[in-house]
């Protein structure tokens, strides 16, 4: 028989944060062989439905995207596809027989990182820079206040959005401002907060995916997403006829490995470390949870 | 005496825009000291010519030679303005080529100087500084071109050509815009510069002008050399007679019959009292049957008469009142409709919508009547039918009612506008500048329209620089000076030095002008 | 009030305008020596996006900075020479050619990337223009620290404005230029090619532009992205107007954009979100309208903008 | 021999024909090179891209789709340029279009089922007009460029939008996503053929085209429009009411963008976002140059742009090719076509010259 082949349509280039912890999950499925992928980037949400049906007629098996701006056409489209298998980042439910969704819920490994960033701070003030305020960032910075408060109360935070996902020199400079307003760690949500953060020689806070080798000295902590089990778990759920219509969003989260603190111990000092470990640990036996907050965060002065 | 030495030949110059020959065969040659003047119909092909001769056409048959300093006669290549310049060949464009954010001294520098250098400006400013005052081309050399008055502007043109040490002087229909005492002083000019040796040829519609500083007089016709006469054999009649290919019939004037006051200009004052296209307290009537001329140095406030009469401006105080109502808030729209017929000054830009038919150019000033559109769509067969009316009575020169009107020369631009202003019968017309620049056979043809609308009963107001027009034909003068308009009385009482000197600004008392 | 003096107060706010308006001054030059020749280059998004990308990736290759500076100015150039084939030889519409050279050269630069790195899973990096200090310059009280902070880049950009304000009113090829933009009759009178002059105008503006993009990719970040131009050559379009078409009121156009630019950032990151964010990132345009709406009257712009230039033809 | 250049008075209909036909070779030959660069054969490409935008129901109605919002900013920009009036806001005119349907049309006012797809209409040719009304008297009144102001608005508009359906028009059902509220079904358009996503818009682009071209053709309006826009100054000096002309001309052009917003809404997406366009302002400019500013020559136009866009992302998903080839072949159709309309105002001329 042959490999399934999966396709996935990403409404941002393949090296976005968010699209490359998929996009790589996908590519070393394929080069294991067990799949077949294509892809088409940069998607417009005005050509998302467009691209969806082309890819079906195609004959997939399984179809990886984003359905955040698309939600009733994708399901439309899943629906006239009964024989393929959709798993779609998506804010609303699933959707009967072979419509299952996801996000990224990285919050846990968030909340452990703000607990490092709390001990760590000097000033008591943070600086966060995202791209929009849509809900899987703010509930990433929820969390990551969340758990910079639960060590330190005198934590305040100014919190920017560009508005825009891909404008480093604009993400670097809203840093530069934080840092001469006092900030000396940063939440680098988006590309060019931890350049920031390394030429002004404070320290950052990683999301999504591990760049501490990018910036030597900088990265205290990073909260790491792993497109993994989500996906190698869709991919065997397909293959074995058992894909259902739910909710692979609980892959993220830490019990199944789809995500993680990483931590350079020598910049975040042991008791900083001690007392993430601390939590994590009961985050993974199910002694605490990470509460889930998606409105916009806003500055705390 | 041996004739002086050959600047400038053209030989066999063919020139075709498609199905045109613009220039057929041409050939002349241009002495030094002389001043070669070039006469013919609009569309003659004179422009043609001297575009081909300064490079800025490229002609399909025919050399250029010119004469270097050595003396031996070398061609130009074709269509390199550059190079005619470096031959010392200088043009005067018959519209300036002037950029105008520059000053006057940059104009004359452009392109004087290597371009990846530093320039010698003040070096440049020497030297013109010197040429100004062997030429007595008066101008202030830093203001930029923008400000300057259409004389000065004129003189930076000369200049240009005499800063690159021209031998040969193209100047094309240089006296259009000029007013008659500009004309004259660059006539002084002219002249001062052949006697230094400079080989001038000279392009006009003015015959007496013509006659009055040329050496010799080439005639083209339909693209053809027509003749050629020495200033000496040359009269009016000849030259009339040469350019149109037969006899021009003289347009007579009866005397009119006048009627009561049709418009009144009531102490109107409209502009910044200081300005001088400002009115002051302008008072006149215009009568039925009775063409009234407004004579004046051009920039005095003829523009700003014009404009009230147009529907362009309205009065800052005082009153315009027809059939003795004040009229309220006039617009062009308003006017049409009160039966005004209005010839722009500049007809090419104000006048016709250069990409828009003849029909539609004809129709434009009152599209909205109900015989020409209904329910707000157009009655396209009406335009037509009154294009082609309009077409015939007054001798459009065009393919029909469907050319553009971008593709009419001056003179037919010009009869389309009195087709479309005077075919409503108006009552009050406006003629500004009526025939500048048209050549004497479509000049006749505009002064029969005008008269032919004054024995209908209509009141005329001419404005024109041209004397000998407004001679030709007014009944009473109006003089307008710094914005005052004086009482000159009925043309039969007056003479040209009279108008001068109210021109001038003199009262009647003082010395005549010098002619 | 205290925040906003603090803000103005500090050497690190006047240098991070700085740093926001260099891209704008290269592009703001370039759109402005192409508009005085009376070309409009829309083309001037599309051509910061290739500065970027040949500039970063030719870094990214091997080329060293000053190489990839040159790729990148040469992407430019190559962008303009197209632009002024469409618009200057073959008279064809500048807002449309502009725009189509707009697509073409994002989507291209777009293309090149990802079929040069077809497996990236991460913006590779280059090591960028790092900031120097000038000796002496550096050392003055307050702008010392502010231009402390600036890679050669900026300087270059600051030395291009004298340069180019030196060669258009102090040279005959300034001259030229100006005269080219206004009327090219007269230049076509005197002698000189329109054409070349401005061909000539277009391709070196657009050279200027690229620079302005790898400003972005080898100083501003040592990446290249998708998308990251962001409209930075639209604003240059508009600093040109606001500027009257001169060098060095394009340079203040340009700083006073970088430094509202410096200044809602650190308001919103100080004072926090008083307002919707968006309304701060209005106020540069709304900025830029008001300030066309009051200088437009006096503005004295290349009257032969937009209008081609065919020889042999009436005009 | 030199080349030589002479304007044509009109070109002939094998002559258009055969100058697009040639353009369109030198586009597939031109689009061969990233294509080969990729690693790809070209001919099977060129099959490919076909098939993407005219092989199947699916493919065509996906290319009508895309050209619906096209022909509306296409006739938008088409009726503006033929007055002179540089409009660059056809972006933001479409958004604010779209905004003042949902506002109209999402459930605020109750409206009877046949009343709300007009009143959406409505409303979004009035703010999208008033989105160019406004330029174009700062123009008249200032003496402002209108082609920067209109430009810059494009930037306005889409963060006013972002506030808005950020704040009080954002859904509170769609999850914290920046979306607005959508619109009741009353207002939503039709599909045409069900299952396939081409909608009433398109209807609403041809009839809108069909009234255009009556307008330029046979109003008296339309003759005024053309005379304030070939030479404003005959225009007023004929009478012509030139800054009420123009301001009409605006509501018009603003208008029409607008309508496109209001079909992206209410045929397509449902609610709006501030990626609702993917730049089909700006391709309305090409559009209508395309179509030398014809009503008619614009929907063809726009068919054209958005088959090829069509055509060459499904052939990119096709054959493998980084699909941002589609938006390089789209750049590279374009210059071709351009250059063809070159063909059509001048015949080339060689010519002998005789030596210096
Ligand atoms: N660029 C051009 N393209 C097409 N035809 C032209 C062009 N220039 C001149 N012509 C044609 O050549 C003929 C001669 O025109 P030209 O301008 O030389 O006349 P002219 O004698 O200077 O007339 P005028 O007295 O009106 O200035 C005209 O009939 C005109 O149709
Ligand atoms: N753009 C053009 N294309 C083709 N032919 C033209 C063009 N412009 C003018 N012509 C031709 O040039 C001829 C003369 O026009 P020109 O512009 O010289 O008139 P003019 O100098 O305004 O006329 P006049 O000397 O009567 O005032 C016309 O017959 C017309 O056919
Ligand atoms: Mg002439
Ligand atoms: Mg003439």
């Amino acid at each position: 028989q042959d490999v399934p082949k999966v396709a996935a349509i990403w409404t941002v280039p393949v090296e976005q944060q968010w699209a490359s912890r998929l996009h790589n999950a996908l590519v070393a499925a394929e080069d294991r062989g067990e799949i077949d992928y294509v892809y088409s980037e940069n998607i417009t949400n005005t050509d998302y439905e467009r691209v969806m049906r082309e890819y079906a007629e195609q004959g997939i098996a399984l179809m990886v995207g984003e359905a955040f701006g698309v939600e009733q056409p994708a399901r439309t489209v899943a629906a006239d596809y009964p024989e393929i298998s959709f798993l779609m980042g998506s804010s609303l439910p699933p959707v009967e027989p072979n419509f299952a969704t996801f996000d990224n819920f990285i919050h846990e490994p968030s909340y452990l990182t703000g607990i490092i960033a709390g001990m760590k701070t000097e000033t008591d003030q943070i600086g966060m820079v995202g791209g929009y305020a849509i809900p899987e960032v703010n509930r990433l910075m929820h969390a990551f206040m969340a758990g910079a408060l639960s060590v330190n109360p005198d934590v305040t935070f100014s919190v920017s959005f560009i508005n825009s996902w891909y404008d480093p020199p604009k993400a670097k400079e809203t840093a530069f401002a934080m840092v001469d307003a006092g900030a000396d760690i940063l939440y680098a949500e988006r590309f060019g907060v931890s350049d920031a953060a390394k030429e002004r020689g404070i320290f950052a806070i990683g999301n999504v995916i591990d760049t501490a080798a990018d910036y030597p000295g900088t990265i205290l902590a990073s909260a790491l997403w792993h497109g993994e089990p989500m996906i190698d778990q869709a991919i065997a759920d397909v293959k074995n006829g058992s894909f259902e219509a739910k909710d692979y969003g609980i892959y993220a989260f830490m019990e199944y490995g789809g995500s993680s603190m990483v931590v350079d111990e020598e910049l975040a000092g042991a008791a900083a470390v001690e007392a993430a470990k601390a939590v994590e640990a009961s985050i993974l036996d199910g002694s605490f949870t990470v509460e889930i907050n998606d409105s916009e965060p806003t500055s705390t002065q | 005496m041996t004739d002086p030495a050959i600047l400038l030949s053209l030989d066999n110059i063919t020139k075709r825009f498609g199905a045109l020959v613009a220039n057929d065969a041409i050939s002349l040659d241009l002495r030094e000291s002389e001043i070669l003047a070039l006469l013919g119909e609009n569309g003659a092909g004179k422009t043609t010519l001297m575009n081909i001769l300064f490079g800025h056409y490229v002609q399909d048959e025919g050399l250029v030679r010119v004469r270097s300093n050595g003396g031996d006669m070398n061609s130009l290549p074709p269509g390199s303005p550059g190079a005619a310049l470096a031959a010392g060949v200088g043009m005067v464009h018959q519209h300036f080529t002037l950029a105008e954010n520059l000053s006057g001294l940059d104009n004359i520098r452009l392109g004087t100087e290597p371009l990846l250098s530093l320039g010698r400006r003040a070096m440049a400013r020497t030297r013109i500084k010197s040429i100004i005052a062997e030429s007595g081309l008066e101008v202030d050399l830093d203001r930029r071109v923008a400000d300057l008055t259409v004389g000065e502007k004129q003189r930076i043109e000369i200049l240009k050509a005499l800063y690159r040490d021209a031998r040969v002087l193209i100047l094309d229909e240089p006296t259009a815009v000029l007013t008659p005492q500009e004309a004259e002083g660059l006539f002084v000019v002219l002249r001062r510069l052949a006697a230094n040796g400079l080989g001038v040829i000279f392009i006009s519609h003015k015959l007496g002008e013509v006659l009055a500083v040329s050496h010799r007089i080439m005639v083209l016709r339909g693209g053809k050399k027509a003749g050629e006469l020495t200033a000496a054999q040359a009269d009016r009649r000849a030259i009339a007679d040469l350019m149109v290919g037969k006899a021009v019939a003289e347009v007579t004037r009866t005397p009119g019959s006048i009627g009561k006051a049709l418009l009144e200009f009531d102490d109107v004052c409209l502009g910044k009292p200081s300005t001088r296209t400002a009115l002051s307290h302008v008072s006149f009537k215009l009568r039925a049957g009775e063409i009234v001329a407004l004579a004046g140095i051009s920039g005095n406030g003829q523009t700003t008469i014009a404009a009230l009469l147009s529907g362009l401006a309205v009065p800052d105080s005082g009153t315009l009142r027809l059939d003795g109502q004040p009229m309220t808030r006039t617009s062009p729209r308003r006017l049409v409709e009160a039966g005004f017929a209005r010839m722009p000054e500049d007809r090419q830009h104000d006048g016709v919508v250069g990409t828009m038919s003849v029909a539609e150019n004809i129709a434009i000033e009152d599209v909205r009547s109900p015989e020409l559109s209904r329910f707000g769509f157009l009655n396209r067969n009406a335009m037509q039918t009154r294009a082609q009316s309009a077409i015939a009575a007054y001798d459009v020169r065009c393919p029909g009612p469907d050319a553009e009107a971008r593709l009419l020369s001056g003179g037919n631009v010009q009869k389309l506008i009195l087709a479309r202003v005077l075919e409503r019968e108006p009552r009050i017309i406006l003629a500004n500048q009526p025939t500048r620049g048209l050549d004497i056979g479509a000049q006749a043809e505009v002064h029969r329209r005008i008269l032919a609308a004054r024995d209908r009963g209509a009141a005329v107001l001419v404005i024109s620089e041209d004397l000998d027009e407004l001679f030709a034909l007014a009944d009473r003068f109006l003089v307008i000076h710094a914005g005052e308009v004086v009482e000159a009385g009925p043309a039969d009482a007056l003479d040209r030095a009279t108008i001068g000197l109210l021109m001038a600004g003199q009262s009647h008392t003082t010395e005549p002008l010098a002619q | 009030m205290d925040v906003l003096l603090d803000i103005f107060a500090s050497a690190n706010f006047w240098a991070a305008a700085i740093r926001i308006a260099t891209p704008l001054i290269f592009g703001v030059l370039g759109a402005l020596i192409c508009e005085r020749a009376g070309v409009l280059n829309l083309g001037i998004e599309g051509i910061f996006v290739a500065g970027a990308m040949a500039g970063w990736l030719a870094v990214y290759l091997g080329a060293g900075l000053w190489g990839g500076v040159l790729i990148a100015a040469l992407a430019g150039a190559l962008f303009g020479l197209l632009h002024a084939f469409l618009t200057v030889i073959l008279g064809l519409s500048q807002h449309v050619s502009g725009i189509g050279i707009t697509l073409l050269a994002t989507s291209a630069s777009y293309f090149t990337y990802r079929t040069t790195l077809p497996d990236v899973s991460s913006p590779p990096r280059i090591a960028p223009f790092q900031p120097i200090a000038v000796p002496g310059l550096s050392d003055l009280p307050f702008i010392g620290p502010a231009l402390f902070q600036q890679t050669l880049l900026t300087w270059l950009a600051l030395v291009l404005v004298a340069i180019v304000a030196f060669v258009l009113y102090r040279t005959p090829l300034g001259l030229a230029i100006r005269a080219v933009g206004d009327n090219p009759a007269s230049v076509e009178a005197q002698g000189l090619s329109v054409r070349g002059l401005r061909i000539g105008a277009v391709v070196i503006g657009s050279a200027l532009m690229a620079l302005g993009g790898a400003f972005l990719t080898m100083s501003a970040f040592d990446a290249f992205f998708f998308g990251m131009v962001n409209g930075r050559g639209w604003i240059c379009i508009a600093l040109v107007v606001f500027a009257s078409w001169q060098p060095g009121k394009a340079l203040l156009g340009a700083l006073l954009f970088g430094a509202f630019d410096a200044f809602q950032i650190r308001l919103q990151a100080e004072i926090g979100q008083v307002v919707p964010g968006q309304v701060f990132l209005m106020m540069p345009y709304l900025l830029s309208i008001l300030a066309l709406v009051l200088v437009a009257r006096k503005a004295d712009y290349p009257r032969a903008l937009l209008q081609p230039w065919t020889k042999g033809q009436r005009h | 021999m030199s080349l030589r250049l002479d304007p044509r008075e009109h070109a002939p209909l094998f002559l258009r024909l055969l100058v697009s036909l040639v353009a369109g070779l030198a586009a597939l030959l031109l689009v061969a090179i990233p294509v080969m660069a990729a690693g790809a054969n070209p001919f099977e490409a060129y099959l490919l891209m076909a098939q993407g935008a005219f092989g199947s129901m699916f493919a065509l109605s996906e290319t009508l789709n895309r050209a619906t919002p096209l022909i509306l900013t296409g006739l938008a920009a088409a009726v503006a340029f033929r007055a002179r009036l540089w409009n660059i806001g056809a972006e933001g005119q479409l958004y604010m279009g779209a905004l003042a349907a949902v506002m109209v049309g999402s459930g605020f006012l109750q409206l009877p089922a046949p009343l709300a797809i007009p009143a959406i209409m409505l409303a979004g040719f009035l703010a999208g007009g008033l989105m160019m009304v406004i330029p174009a008297m700062l123009k008249q009144r200032f003496g402002a460029d209108e082609v920067v102001i209109t430009l810059l608005l494009n930037f306005v508009v889409i963060l006013f939008i972002q506030m808005l359906i950020e704040g009080p028009l954002k859904d509170p059902l769609a999850m914290g996503w920046p979306q607005s509220v959508p619109l009741v079904a009353e207002a939503r358009f039709d599909k045409l053929i069900p299952r396939l996503r081409m909608h009433w818009g398109l209807i609403v682009g041809l009839v809108a085209a069909l009234i255009l071209w009556l307008m330029v053709k046979r109003t008296v309006l339309g003759f005024e429009i053309k005379a304030v826009g070939e030479n404003k100054a005959a225009a007023r000096f004929a009478g012509i009411p030139v800054d009420a002309t123009m301001l009409k001309v605006a509501l018009i052009s603003g208008g029409l963008a607008g309508l496109a917003g209001v079909s992206e809404v209410a045929g397509v997406k449902g609610y709006l976002s501030a990626d609702l366009s993917p730049g089909f302002g700006y391709s309305g400019i090409v559009v209508a140059m395309l179509a030398g500013l014809s009503p008619i020559g614009s929907v063809l136009a726009a068919i054209f742009i958005a088959a090829v866009f069509v055509g060459a992302d499904s052939m990119s998903r096709a054959t493998g090719i980084s699909n941002y080839l589609a938006d390089l072949v789209v750049a590279l159709s374009l210059l071709c076509v351009l250059v063809g309309g070159f063909f059509l105002r001048f015949r080339l001329r060689w010519q002998s010259r005789q030596e210096a």
